[in-house]
């Protein structure tokens, strides 16, 4: 499994929201793409994850 | 009668957008905002660092409607990369507006036209409402405008480089073919360049780190709303006609003179 | 805190001077003064029309105490007719300010550097506030301000050519060196170039032509009272740095990049 | 008699106030040099001319 | 120890190139090819007039192997109209160099980005050696150079314009990234322009309309020579630093002042 | 035919006028004379070293009749000094030929106008050949002529500066009115700056760090030397006129388009 | 037939050389192309010309 | 006595090619100046010096 370009060690039974939590991601404040399919901020299904997911946790941040 | 500028349908009264990017704090960011009355405010997409708490500072300040949110794609290198964070963008931020930036090296972080028209295409092909930052390159801004893009955005000088205008003729042209609104995004460092492209009849500017970077960056702020809108005015107002010679503000008949020059009566 | 331009004791709000040459009507002129809160205002001093009606739309605008009068000694070509006019222009309208012109050519209306200074010693001496008008020549604007002008005066380029500034290595030590107020006369076109001069340091600036022959004169001097205020607010807020390379926006960390450019997972 | 540059008859008993009576010009909105005295609008004595008297009248008018 | 140019494993000592086009007549045109030492030189390809005798003062100039002859797609509009033109060149004139220009519009004739680089690399697979015209674009450079072009060949402003160096922030770049010779093409006019990019790097100039539309062509060819040397030798001689103040020419030590300046003895 | 340039009735070939200041050795100034093929050299005046041994390697090099020297009046801050070391220079030198400079202060080793003038009327009173360091002032350049000077010497930029051509629209005011040859001095860094300058239409000009402080001074030598010829060239050859727009250097007939662009037959 | 974008009439058994010949074009100045068969000058075949042929008869000319 | 601007002890019948001697001065190499008198190189004269006198040794230098 990689989240955010970083392999992270998957486990049976793991869900999306179980893994922001642990991650302490507030996920009313950030974006989430799995695979090729993205939710929106406070819209996050709690998805099973597979070994192969390739995950994006993102938010908003200052730039130009 | 409002001077109104227009982009993807959206009026403005502003014409200033300012980035997010490099202020000390965000109080200080929303005092420069304040200054400059700005509409539009670009943003970044970043990932979440993991396992550290958020911060809120940045969401506090783009308060819910307060701004017309303008994510980026900068750090992507390729098309793919841009149309991947364009949409993480459009679902973090609630907005179809993209600044397009697709930038493939690091030193000087010019944009690559080929790889930004076809990114363009594909993102307004989904429906974004597409900026694209580009190379002050006009026959890429007709193809930009043709492809649907809803503004042209070339660059004044290397993005943070406070250099200045060192396109100004490819700018001309650009104004004079375009289609869509130009705005002059990257490199200005004072307000009298900001002014200065407003007079050749850009439609905006798109400003950061002059502002972020000024030593009082509220005032900068404050002064680049001043100069933005100072160019704008002159270029209605429509500018004298340059010269070759000098030619007299003060009347040349009725001169006291004496008799004979350095001779006194 | 006000930020005030001190010329001879005397505090002023504005940094825009304007001559009152070339309005096509005195009501124009008068709005135009008003968009631009003016507060000096140059006029010249000519042989009255003998046999004819006297205009008094000048006088009525320049109403008592409004502005602070600036005659000036234009057409003058030697410092022997710049003194007799300067007195004429002290008795004609009450102040001893005086804008001191030697100018002996008529192409590029250039003054005069050795005339100038011998006048301004002169005139200097019977009591005069002289603001000089000269070539931007930082040698002369030391000269002229040991000798006791109350500001120098260095044009930016020929009096009504809109040419811009054309002497900006100059004007830099100038302003670098100046004991009194720098004043940039002459020459401007368009309000960024003078919001550049005000950001180089300049202490005021003054315009004619610029305004009075813009399509829309009013609209115009509003444009230059924003980028004047711009310049100097500018100066003040202390620009950013200017590299040579860029320097991004966005944060370099967190970026969302593809596992192998170019080849998506 | 020098007039604003331009030769002009003198008279005998010819007074600063007659002439510029006779020119026209209002004394409350114009200058007067007569040789090296200058008289200010309003503050315009009325001294006999002589001959050999070069007068400046002036005003002020629009300028840069 | 010889200075030379290296174009596709070709060796040239000439750095300037140049058109054959608008010369009031061919013989105007090859004294002045003598004046400039000239060994590369471009030509077009047209359609022949049907039915009328063909000229072939050109074809007398560029007698068998005088010249490396580099034919242009000028006029084409797409990447393949250039391709096939450039076919034809090909054929025409015995070499597999082209000029390659993609150039949709007739007002300003700049570059289409895109299709120059798709026209590029057709080409180079096809065995051409190209050396494409291009806006002072540095990405754009790398991405043709990465293509297998031989050069690039960016623009210093409109082809025929005369306007002098209007890209000069890019075209150091450009020069500093390029991993092929920059040859600077278009809108040079007089020759310290030539020597302007010669003394940043450029490897070589391409001139036509400076020398062709002088009033006398022959002694500007001439000129262009001797300043297209002077700014490669320039170059290579490492030019002096540039200083913000003065430096004395003459020693500090030993003037011979006066006791008290001002106050002689 | 010859172009000669004519100072004070003495016809020259060159125009490029050397400083002896600088140089790391003296034969490398010898190396760099050679290769400029100079006529012309300043050299200064200065209070013997006592009880030292002195060296004659200046003196070798300016070998009796090989070059006219010009001597400068360096250092000096008042006219009073200026003509003081005129004299001495007269005496050592055997040249009635003086460099005339007034210069007040050390930072930019700017001329003083005032001082200038004045010196320049003695000097030319006493049968000095004057050749005066100058602001770029028209109306100072006039008044020097009328005084009777043998040029006019205006400034570029700071000396030994390298800054290049900072005061072009004054120099070309200077050139149009011209009575006396015009020699551009001081500030020139780079070839392209003295062959613009030439190109303009100034009669001379004069190097002296630009060579000296090169990394290879006799080639920067022979470069300035080829770059002043081609200026002087091109501005007898007549340049093109500028244009706004493009205009083709290929002719627009006979094109071979695509029956439809885009899509092939 | 197309020739150098204009259309020109075919007839039976025209060749390419006769109808060079009948544009007074030197074959050996001038390179020509046929569909998408091109030929050098001096190398031009004598083929056999169809109706739909669209030929290119092109030169060298001046240019920059 | 100031020679080139710095004080030197005069003595009685101290003459200007004693001077340069002693300052080894190459007085075919210089032009020196007493007062408001100036000697070409080669031209010096051997002139009585006075305490009141100011003197002047120059040379050619390199400037620009």
């Amino acid at each position: 499994m990689i989240v955010n370009g970083e392999p992270r060690t998957h486990r049976p039974d793991l869900r999306l929201r179980a893994l922001l939590a642990e991650l302490k991601v507030d996920d009313r404040a950030a974006a989430v793409m799995v695979g090729e399919e993205i939710y929106r901020p406070g819209h996050i299904p709690d998805i099973a994850l597979k070994e192969s997911d390739v995950i994006e946790i993102v938010s908003m941040m200052q730039g130009g | 009668m409002q001077d109104t500028l227009t982009i993807a349908g959206s009026p403005f009264r502003s014409r200033l957008m300012l980035g997010t990017g490099k202020y000390r704090d965000f109080g200080v960011m929303r005092d420069a905002f304040e200054a400059a009355a700005v509409e539009i405010v670009t943003v970044s997409i970043r990932r979440v660092e993991l396992g550290a708490p958020g911060h809120t500072g940045l969401l506090d300040v783009l308060a819910k409607g307060k701004y017309q949110l303008l994510p980026n794609t900068a750090g992507c290198k390729t098309a793919e990369e841009a149309v991947r964070v364009a949409k993480l963008a459009r679902a973090m931020s609630g907005t179809n507006w993209v600044k397009l930036e697709v930038i493939p090296d690091a030193k000087y972080l010019l944009p690559d036209p080929v790889g930004t028209l076809e990114a363009a295409k594909i993102l307004v092909g989904e429906g974004f409402t597409v900026l694209p930052y580009m190379h002050a390159d006009p026959v890429l801004a007709r193809q930009l405008a043709a492809a649907g893009c809803a503004t042209v955005m070339p660059l004044a000088s290397p993005i943070g480089s406070g250099r200045g205008v060192l396109t100004r003729a490819s700018l001309e042209i650009i104004i004079e073919e375009a289609a869509v609104p130009v705005v002059v995004d990257a490199g200005l460092g004072v307000p009298s360049e900001a002014a200065a492209v407003m007079e050749m009849g850009a439609q905006a500017v798109l400003v950061n780190t002059a502002i972020a970077e000024a030593e009082s960056p509220v005032q900068m702020a404050g002064a680049f709303r001043k100069a933005v809108e100072a160019g704008r005015e002159a270029y209605l107002a429509g500018r004298m006609p340059v010269r070759a010679h000098a030619s007299p503000s003060s009347p040349v008949q009725g001169v006291v003179t004496l008799p004979q020059p350095e001779v006194p009566a």
